[in-house]
């Protein structure tokens, strides 16, 4: 058994305890040492994923656990965008006195569910990993205790995700009935040898598991956590919620359906055709009608959802290479627009409203150059990014004949449009409502650049991260 | 070297010269040393642009019709997408078009512009760059990459520089155009699917099924038409000139319109012909309704840049009748002619389109209204200014010795080998572009003095002076003598005729 | 065989009955009860199904450990205990159908579907000398160690994530801080201020 | 003979009594909780059975990290129970509204 | 001769645009002193050209300036077709233009538009002169519009007056209806013979008139026919002709040396040189012939009777010069194209001198311009006065005068033009109407005569004592036009209508050439003013130079009487039979009607507000709905996955 390659999730689990057992003797006014202590933890287990990376595909832990090139890119990602949400939390926490060592600790935690998620070949280390990565969720949004609201959304979240992990678990153990096994080969391999396991009882199986699968992501009908959660966990939280366990979500989805499932693709493919359109006309519709930033963008996030699920329908190697794109380069978007909103707000004051953007480039003309540079990727406006990642999900839903959908996607994304345009346009045409500085450090400051000419950048030069995607998921 | 590369230059060195501006000049008072060396920065670039792109047209070997200056660098392996620049006889002129009106505009804008000078440039410098880069662009992800995100600095200009309703009018023009354009790479997609790259000339040379071609010619056709635009999805356009500051109309109308026509031309014509040829008879028709029709919405306009703006959609409606008769056109010639007639439109339409809006701007800079009714004997305060007005008005009306003549004569030429009826149709210009503008100008410019504004109006001052001469002296200049203009366009849109006549369904 | 199948149907009843009697029950404490009885049921059951350690686990785990804590809580938070009138929302007929519905479904699935596709149902019996605890034991820790050490992360998770949302310093409590009281120093305590004897004219 | 089917049905029922039970109630947090413990209980039934009928040993050790991971859910349940109980002074589902739309 | 066409056509230009953009810095004096030398120059010159084409013999030459543009096999170039008929116009345009010039330095002596006005001259006789000397039909349209614009400049020259730019937009709008048809012919040319070179044109001529036209389905026309209706029509705008003449009277609004220039001399006699030029394919459609002469007899015989109830001095002019253009285009349609082009020159001159002393009586009486407020101011302004009588007697065509050779011989064509059998009818009315149209011109012209310059003194004292003779600069125009005036009939009409003067420029299909019929029984220009004491012509004439006598000097009491009794008469011509009411509230006003409906139904409320905003109010409303389904409830949003689930279960189990 060679234990080295689970290196990284073990590396971070050794670096939580460390940093568990020292925010212990940190006293509140040197809280800040908590926080270079997990990036510095971050560091490590990044450079341990670096110095690790195998060069083939290995299953480890009698077949539990699995590294390949999926996972490499995700964990470096998920790594460096929850560093990246610790960085433009801590400001913000420390002005609302929840700089706590515990939002760090469960960060951590939250990041090693994902790294388990990511890393998973068989549905109960899955399972396990979604548990530890949910229950970290759980707590961060209920973190600052005596907020009604995040204390609902934490209730609601709670309640909601239970009901979906047991729906997940009721597939699961379906899954497990008709096939006799649990690890994915085994799954794929007892489904592509035995006639017989392919029926209905597989099939039931297979869509509790599509339940699971679109709740983690977000997706219509089973989005209903995204708005009150986003919008009722403090931003810094919601900053880690809406950006790297999509990461998670897209290994869950990949790592169940294809590396498991792919026997059953025309099944799944028509149930995640459902959530995914019904998910891009939900979202895109009813951002319109927000007037709070945080919960306009849980909308757009179901939108953006429905792209990658429609990515996914594809069921070809371009479809999933184009889901990660999506994914990974969404993720990276949206820890830039919740940053800024993090940004935004200051002592006592949570910039939760779309008015809180008015005038933003009277205020600080950069930072209103790099949240339009989010904004419009997110619109999908080219040269950035997130244009080319529905490029990517059109061509791959162009790909297998679906011209209709791949319509309804662009119409969609007009819709879309209209709410990420009304952000740019509170910055730039509208006056500001207060005049005045944001309390950014220069750490904030830098990086939020970082982010948002990364979003510019790899836009201009897709080139490398899309044959990076389309490498990692085989495509030749 | 400098030739080689001379096309990503005149892409980039706008866009760089933006983004300098955008870095270094963040002054919100227009009227400090630090705005005033912005300008200077600003203007600096746009002339260089103009001087270098001579370059282009002295280099242009006006005798074929092939990629010129072309530049060809793997830009995503992954989906063959080429950074694929080159120019041809209908791209040169455009380009010039945009160098030429660049600079101007900055000019324009000069002392007008109080708040954010230096964004303001910025945003036109990058939009120049980005528009030469439509029209350079020989690759379809290049192409749409630069048409699309064109919108978002002409989104900020109307926006925030614009007038009373301006939000309104930006987030319409932006989503209308968006709208227009998100069909159109869904074709992309297809095309590329089916051909296996996207190059522009591998699409040419694509076989495809009628169907296809139709579809891929609706979805071409929505992006095309919204920019061009052509009735009935033509309403974003007034709201938006009128609402834009004077540097955005004139840009938006001397350029970013010909972007519609110019796609027409280079990608469906050439790569759907049979799907053109199904609908160029709705197309003639729709043509003529935006001569017609709009004709008459224009005569009851109360605002002078609706008024030109409406105007703009009527000679534009030219443009796309001279592209789309080639089909109805039995006899040896009269396609090209009629395609010439509405390249020629589209350049003339640039200048003289441009020098309206300046000369509104002119008044607005002053009197601060664009309502016809506040004014009215501009002529006795301002003759200069008056004279400029009449003549860019005659051009508007399609006089003779003026650019604006030269494309509605051979487009109407043209119409005629097709059929009486659509000549006798478009002809109407004639009465109604003399009607709608000389009505205009009869209201604004002449007659007493109306009131005490223009009573106390002062006649232009060097700088539109200088602007307003050098379009007048453009306008004329075509207008007598477009034989280089014509040649220039000439060995390509004769290869493009025989093009589309070659059906790609055999 | 007959007194299994009796057994079977009877603790299934009794485990249905006091399923049913968790819903509806107007008093909490009473539901908490009848969860218990759930509980035990099941736990006999899952005998009756040769889990012998899972079965001890459920009722040592859950009678004795989550259920106790779910009294305390209750208990603790003072709710009203008192019968609630109606405790149903406006969705309850609706919501009823849609699961009569997915009863069919479920049902016809596991007497219909799945025996249409060749699915056998008998247990397989177990060969002589089986121990379930022994057989659980020898894969835990060998061939699951990986989830066993996540499910350990968990634990853990659990209870950082217990005492950061619920541990707290009540405000109104008065404790001493003898390092401070230690540390103190005269000047922490009196200033000295230098004034004029009087005020200057 | 009491096999794999009676198991089947019996979780299947359990699942459907507990999914009503969240799904109808509007007054109390609690039962909720309760009311996944069950539906945990009835993906548990299934393990078991599909365990006995398979012949291995596999469902039943999801069966020990499921009741695990339960046990763990019910802690973080109750901890944000009891804060949000704090915040409000109730535990009505239907208070719990204050974000909508 | 190359060189000297560029600098005839160019001189003016260069005059134009010295005094149009550097008027203020070079100041009044040198601001005419350039145009008056530039157009010096043009006129010195085109009488050289003329000489050179009428008695030198010199050859017709057609030469390319330069390519304008080619395309598709199209050539579209500048270039200049001289020969006599070219030589002929640029004459009489440059001299005309001349007299106007020097007659302006008194005109506008005191106006602060001085420098524009020359400029706008000089600029006008450049254009006109493109137009004549146009080889092609890219140059003639050119030359055509810009007349256009510099009528339209002129027009509204005071651009203070609200009538002023009333009436130039009028002018430019009615003349564009004329254009509209104008290009319309133009682009047949180019279907059928794919060039514009007059050359080629009138060689393929004969192929044209052979092919058809299917304006609508059913029903083909000839080609020839349609081509020249159109082109007649262009025509029909610029010259005036009924109904696209309700343009002209307005134009007076300009000062009178325009009104001379453009809207009496030339630019108005434009439509009738292009017919003649157009000879060769006219010639080839008897139909198109036919249309001319019924549009030219309606406008000679009506609009001359609207001459009658005109108070305005201007106007009175401009509604005669209507008719006489009628005239012309009458003679046209008769085939007698040396006839209307002789008529025309003549015309130039008595009606150049008419509205140069009618400015001139305007000047003197300071700006009034009523003749019911004028009288016997002949003793005030002798020259002016004598002048006068000279233009007035050509202009009804006093036997010898220049008017009477070209108008008496224009009748006499027309009355022998009876030559299609079929249309004959149309002949004769024809006929019938320049024939009544003499007795019209005279009683109008002398009526006016007689108001101004005898009878009562009308006018108020204070004018009455500023009353005297106009400057040099203003009589001696008068007086260099009065000669030609009496005299150019006796020597040209010879040459010019019987000796082949046209030579090749014109074409006359023989079976048809009623000038040369006539030529047959010519015996020289004493011969006809002997024989014109036994026409008609001249007795209508007297009758009606001693109808306006009785009425207006012996009986001045009779007209308002005669008013009264024929009220519904004068009321129909007081509103020019009501053609300006259809123009303006008819079709102007139901443009606007038309614009605004489409502006405020068709685009503002159905494409911008149903289709729109419609959709962007839909899409919100929309969104407003979808939002109600987050209802905040725990059990809601449990539900909702519930039915999903469910959904999806019954999906497997009964629909696969």
């Amino acid at each position: 058994m060679e234990i080295a390659v689970a290196a990284p999730e073990m590396t971070l689990l050794g670096l939580i305890c460390v940093v568990l057992v020292a925010d212990l003797f940190v006293e509140q006014d040197r809280r800040v040492i908590t926080y270079w202590l997990a990036l510095a933890s971050l560091a490590i287990t990044l450079w341990v994923l670096f110095a690790t990376a195998p060069d083939v595909r290995i299953e480890t832990f009698s077949g539990s656990y699995v590294s390949d090139g999926l996972s490499q890119v995700l964990k470096i990602v998920a790594v460096g965008i929850v560093a990246a949400a610790f960085v433009y939390a801590r400001g913000n926490l420390v002005a609302n006195d929840l700089h706590k060592g515990e939002f760090y600790l469960l960060g951590l935690f939250g990041l090693l569910g994902m790294m388990i998620m990511i890393s998973a070949n068989s549905l109960l280390t899955m399972y396990l990993g979604l548990e530890t990565l949910a229950l970290a969720q759980y707590a961060l949004v209920a973190i600052d205790r005596k907020n009604v609201n995040s204390t609902e959304a934490a209730m609601k979240f709670f309640v909601l995700g239970a009901i979906a992990s047991g729906c997940l678990l009721y597939g699961i153990s379906w899954v497990y009935g008709a096939t006799g096994a649990v690890q994915f080969p085994a799954i794929a391999e007892a489904v592509r040898t035995n006639p017989a396991v392919n029926s209905v009882p597989l099939w039931f199986g297979l869509a509790f598991l599509v339940v699971g699968i679109s709740f983690k992501f977000g997706g219509v009908p089973f989005h209903m956590w995204v708005p009150d959660v986003y919008q009722g966990a403090r931003t810094p939280v919601t900053l880690y919620l809406g950006s790297a366990p999509k990461l998670a979500a897209l290994a869950l989805t990949l790592r169940i359906l294809v590396d498991g499932l792919a026997g059953l693709h025309e099944l799944w493919a028509d149930m995640l055709l459902v959530v995914a359109v019904l998910s891009l006309l939900l979202g895109n519709f009813v951002a319109i009608a927000q007037g709070n930033i945080k919960r306009m963008l849980a909308y757009s996030t179901i939108g953006h959802v429905g792209f990658i699920l429609l990515a996914v329908f594809a069921g070809t190697p371009a479809g999933y290479a184009a889901a990660l794109f999506y994914t990974l380069t969404y993720a990276v978007t949206a820890v830039g627009a919740f940053g800024m909103v993090i940004l935004l707000s200051r002592r006592g004051y949570e910039a939760e409203n779309l008015s809180d953007f008015k005038g933003l480039n009277a205020r600080s003309p950069w930072l209103a150059l790099m949240m339009m540079f989010f904004m419009f990727s997110m619109a999908g406006v080219p040269p950035f990014v997130g244009f080319f990642a529905k490029l990517n999900a059109i061509n791959a839903v162009l790909g297998v004949g679906q011209t209709a959908l791949a319509v309804l996607m662009m119409l969609t994304s007009v819709v879309g449009a209209y709410y990420y345009l009304r952000v740019v346009w509170y910055m730039y045409f509208e006056e500001p409502l207060d005049r005045a500085l944001l309390q950014a450090g220069m750490d904030t400051r830098v990086l939020m650049s970082v982010n948002g000419l990364a979003v510019l950048m790899f836009g201009i030069l897709p080139s490398w991260l899309w044959s990076l995607c389309n490498q990692v998921l085989g495509v030749s | 070297m400098l030739t080689s590369n001379l096309l990503s230059i005149l892409v980039w060195l706008p866009i760089a010269g933006g983004a300098v501006l955008l870095a270094i000049g963040d002054a919100d008072n227009a009227g400090s040393a630090r705005a005033g060396l912005m300008r200077l920065v600003a203007l600096a670039v746009s002339m260089l642009v103009l001087l270098l792109s001579t370059g282009l047209y002295l280099g242009f070997d006006h005798g074929t019709a092939a990629m010129q200056f072309v530049e060809l660098v793997p830009w995503i392996s992954a989906l063959s997408a080429n950074y694929h620049l080159g120019v041809d006889g209908i791209s040169v002129p455009l380009i010039l078009l945009t160098t030429f009106i660049t600079p101007l505009v900055v000019i324009a804008g000069w002392n007008t512009i109080k708040t954010r000078p230096a964004q303001y440039f910025a945003a036109f410098l990058v939009l120049e760059g980005l528009m030469i880069g439509v029209f350079a662009a020989l690759d379809g992800l290049l192409f749409y990459v630069f048409w699309e995100f064109m919108l978002v600095p002409m989104f900020l200009i109307i926006g925030v520089w614009g007038g009373k309703r301006r939000i309104y009018a930006t987030l319409k023009f932006f989503l209308y155009t968006f709208l227009g354009s998100v069909l159109m790479l869904v074709a992309f997609v297809y095309l590329y699917l089916q051909t296996g790259s996207f190059g522009l000339q591998g699409w040419m040379d694509a076989p495809l099924d009628l169907q296809a071609q139709q579809l891929i010619f609706i979805a071409f056709l929505l992006a095309f038409a919204v920019k061009v635009p052509m009735w009935p999805v033509h309403t974003w356009l007034p709201d938006a000139h009128v609402e834009a500051p004077t540097g955005g109309s004139v840009i938006l109308a001397a350029i970013m319109l010909k972007m519609g026509g110019y796609g027409f031309i280079r990608l469906s014509l050439p790569i759907v012909p049979d799907g053109s040829q199904y609908f160029s008879a709705m197309m003639i028709g729709l043509s003529l309704v935006a001569v017609v029709y709009i004709g008459f919405v224009a005569l009851m306009q109360k605002d002078m840049k609706k008024l030109i703006a409406y105007s703009s959609i009527a000679h534009m409606g030219f443009v796309t009748l001279g592209f789309f008769l080639a089909w109805h056109i039995s006899g040896s010639s009269g396609a090209v002619l009629g395609m010439q007639g509405g390249m020629v439109q589209m350049v003339s339409h640039g200048l003289i389109s441009g020098a309206m809006f300046l000369c509104v701007g002119v008044l607005y800079d002053r009197v601060h209204s664009r309502k016809i009714a506040d004014y009215g004997g501009v002529a006795n305060t301002m003759p200069v200014f008056a004279a400029f007005f009449v003549l860019f008005a005659m051009a508007n009306a399609g006089l003779p010795g003026t650019s604006g003549f030269v494309g509605e004569f051979m487009v109407i030429l043209a119409s005629f080998k097709a059929s009486f009826w659509i000549a006798f149709v478009a002809a109407t210009t004639l009465v109604l572009g003399a009607a709608y503008t000389l009505w205009m100008i009869k209201r604004v410019v002449y007659g007493d003095v109306a009131n005490e504004n223009v009573a106390a109006l002062t006649d232009l001052n060097r700088r539109e002076y200088l602007v307003l001469g050098v379009l007048a002296l453009s306008v004329l200049l075509v207008g007598l003598w477009p034989a280089p203009l014509v040649d220039l366009m000439d060995p390509t849109i004769e290869q493009l005729i025989e093009r589309i006549g070659l059906s790609k369904l055999g | 065989m007959l007194i299994q199948s009796i057994l079977f149907y009877l603790f299934s009843a009794v485990l249905i009955g006091a399923a049913l009697g968790v819903v509806l029950a107007r008093n909490m404490v009473h539901s908490v009860m009848f969860l218990v009885l759930t509980f035990f049921q099941s736990a006999a059951l899952w005998l009756m199904a040769e889990a012998e350690f899972l079965a001890i686990v459920l009722v040592l785990v859950y009678v004795g450990a989550v259920m106790v804590l779910f009294l305390f809580v209750i208990m603790m938070l003072e709710v009203n205990v008192e019968a609630v009138k109606r405790h149903l929302n406006r969705y309850a007929p609706l919501a009823v159908f849609i699961a009569v519905l997915m009863a069919v479904e479920l049902i016809q699935l596991i007497w219909v579907k799945a025996a249409e596709s060749g699915m056998s149902f008998a247990f397989t019996p177990m060969p002589e000398g089986y121990d379930n605890t022994k057989a659980l034991g020898a894969v835990l820790y060998t061939e699951h160690v990986y989830a066993f050490e996540i499910a350990a992360v968990i634990l853990l998770l659990a209870i950082v994530a217990a005492i950061t949302l619920t541990m707290r310093k009540r405000p109104g409590l008065k404790v001493q801080d003898i390092s401070k009281q230690v540390a103190v120093r005269a000047k922490d305590r009196i200033r000295i201020v230098k004034m004029d004897s009087e005020p200057k004219a | 003979m009491i096999g794999l089917q009676h198991y089947l049905t019996l979780s299947a029922i359990l699942f459907i009594i507990s999914i009503a039970g969240i799904v109808i109630n509007r007054r109390n947090l609690i039962l909720l909780l309760m009311c996944i413990e069950l539906m945990l209980l009835a993906v548990n039934f299934n393990f078991i059975a599909f365990s006995r009928h398979l012949g291995d040993t596999l469902g039943q050790v999801f069966v020990f990290f499921v009741l695990t991971v339960a046990a763990a859910e019910a802690a973080i349940g109750l901890a944000i129970l009891v804060v949000l109980f704090r915040n409000r002074r109730s535990i009505n589902v239907q208070e719990l509204n204050a974000m909508k739309g | 001769m190359y060189g000297y066409y560029l600098i005839i056509v160019l001189a003016p230009l260069a005059a134009a645009i010295v005094a149009g953009l550097f008027g203020k810095q070079i100041g009044r004096i040198l601001s005419h002193t350039v145009t008056i030398a530039g157009v010096g120059i043009s006129t010195a010159l085109s009488f050289l050209v003329l000489y050179n084409m009428a008695w030198g013999g010199a050859p017709a030459e057609n030469i390319s300036v330069y390519t304008w543009a080619v395309t598709d096999g199209l050539r579209m170039e500048i270039g200049f077709l001289v020969d006599r008929l070219t030589a002929l116009m640029m004459a009489v345009v440059t001299f005309v233009s001349l007299m106007v010039h020097v007659y302006t330095i008194g005109y506008m002596h005191d106006d602060p538009g001085y420098q524009r006005f020359f400029s706008s001259i000089s600029l006008f006789t450049f254009a006109m002169l493109m137009l004549v000397m146009a080889n092609n039909f890219l140059q003639l349209f050119f030359g055509w519009e810009a007349v256009g614009l510099v009528s339209y400049l002129l027009i509204g020259f005071w651009f203070k007056r609200e009538s002023a730019i009333f009436a130039n937009l009028k002018a430019f709008l009615v003349n564009r209806v004329g254009d509209f048809g104008f290009i319309l012919g133009i682009a047949g040319i180019v279907l059928f013979t794919n060039s514009l070179d007059y050359a080629e044109v009138f060689g393929q001529a004969e192929s044209i008139a052979t092919q058809t036209i299917s304006v609508w389905p059913g029903s083909e026309w000839n080609a020839m026919t349609v081509i020249c209706i159109l082109l007649f029509i262009g025509a029909m705008g610029k010259s005036a002709q009924a109904p696209l003449h309700v343009w002209l009277p307005d134009s007076m609004e300009g000062p009178t040396p325009i009104s001379a220039l453009i809207h009496a001399a030339t630019m108005v006699t434009a439509g009738i040189f292009m017919v003649a030029r157009m000879s060769p394919l006219y010639e080839l459609s008897v139909p198109a012939l036919g249309t001319v002469i019924v549009i030219g007899a309606i406008t000679a015989f009506f609009m001359g009777l609207l001459g009658i109830v005109q108070n305005d001095i201007k106007r009175v002019v401009a509604y005669s010069t209507l008719s006489q253009l009628g005239y012309m285009t009458v003679a046209l349609g008769a085939s007698a194209y040396s006839a209307a082009i002789f008529h025309l020159m003549t015309h130039a001159f008595f009606k150049a001198l008419l509205f140069l002393a009618a400015g001139s009586v305007i000047i003197a009486m300071h700006h009034e311009q009523d003749i019911r407020r004028m009288g016997g101011i002949r003793k005030y302004m002798p020259i002016t006065y004598w002048t006068s009588l000279v233009g007035s007697l050509a202009l009804i065509g006093f036997p010898g005068s220049a008017g009477f050779f070209s108008k008496d011989l224009l009748i006499e064509a027309v009355k022998d033009s009876h030559w299609a059998e079929t249309d004959a009818l149309v002949y004769w009315i024809a006929y019938l109407s320049v024939l009544l149209g003499v007795f019209v011109t005279a009683f109008y012209s002398f009526r006016m005569f007689f108001l101004v310059f005898h009878g009562k003194e009308r006018m108020d004292a204070d004018t009455k004592s500023h009353l005297h003779e106009s400057p040099w600069v203003v009589t001696l125009p008068l007086v260099l036009l009065a000669i030609p005036s009496a005299v150019i009939g006796w020597i040209a009409v010879g040459p010019v209508l019987f000796g082949n003067y046209f030579g090749e420029a014109i074409v006359v299909d023989e079976s048809r050439d009623v000038l040369a019929h006539l030529g047959e029984s010519w015996h020289g220009s004493l011969g006809l003013v002997t024989h014109a004491l036994v026409t008609p012509v001249f007795w209508l004439a007297f009758t009606g130079v001693a109808g306006a006598w009785y009425l207006y000097l012996q009986r001045p009491d009779l007209p308002e009487l005669l008013r009264k009794r024929f009220g519904w008469l004068y009321t129909l011509l007081d509103r020019k039979y009501y053609f300006d009411d259809l123009w303006i509230r008819g079709f102007a006003g139901g443009g606007r009607r038309l614009g605004a409906f489409l502006s405020e139904k068709g685009d503002q409320a159905f494409i911008d507000g149903v289709l729109v905003n419609g959709t962007a109010n839909s899409v919100s409303r929309l969104a407003g709905v979808m939002r109600q389904l987050q209802t905040g409830y725990l059990y809601t949003y449990a539900f909702a996955m519930i039915i999903g689930l469910t959904v999806f279960l019954g999906w497997l189990i009964w629909l696969k």
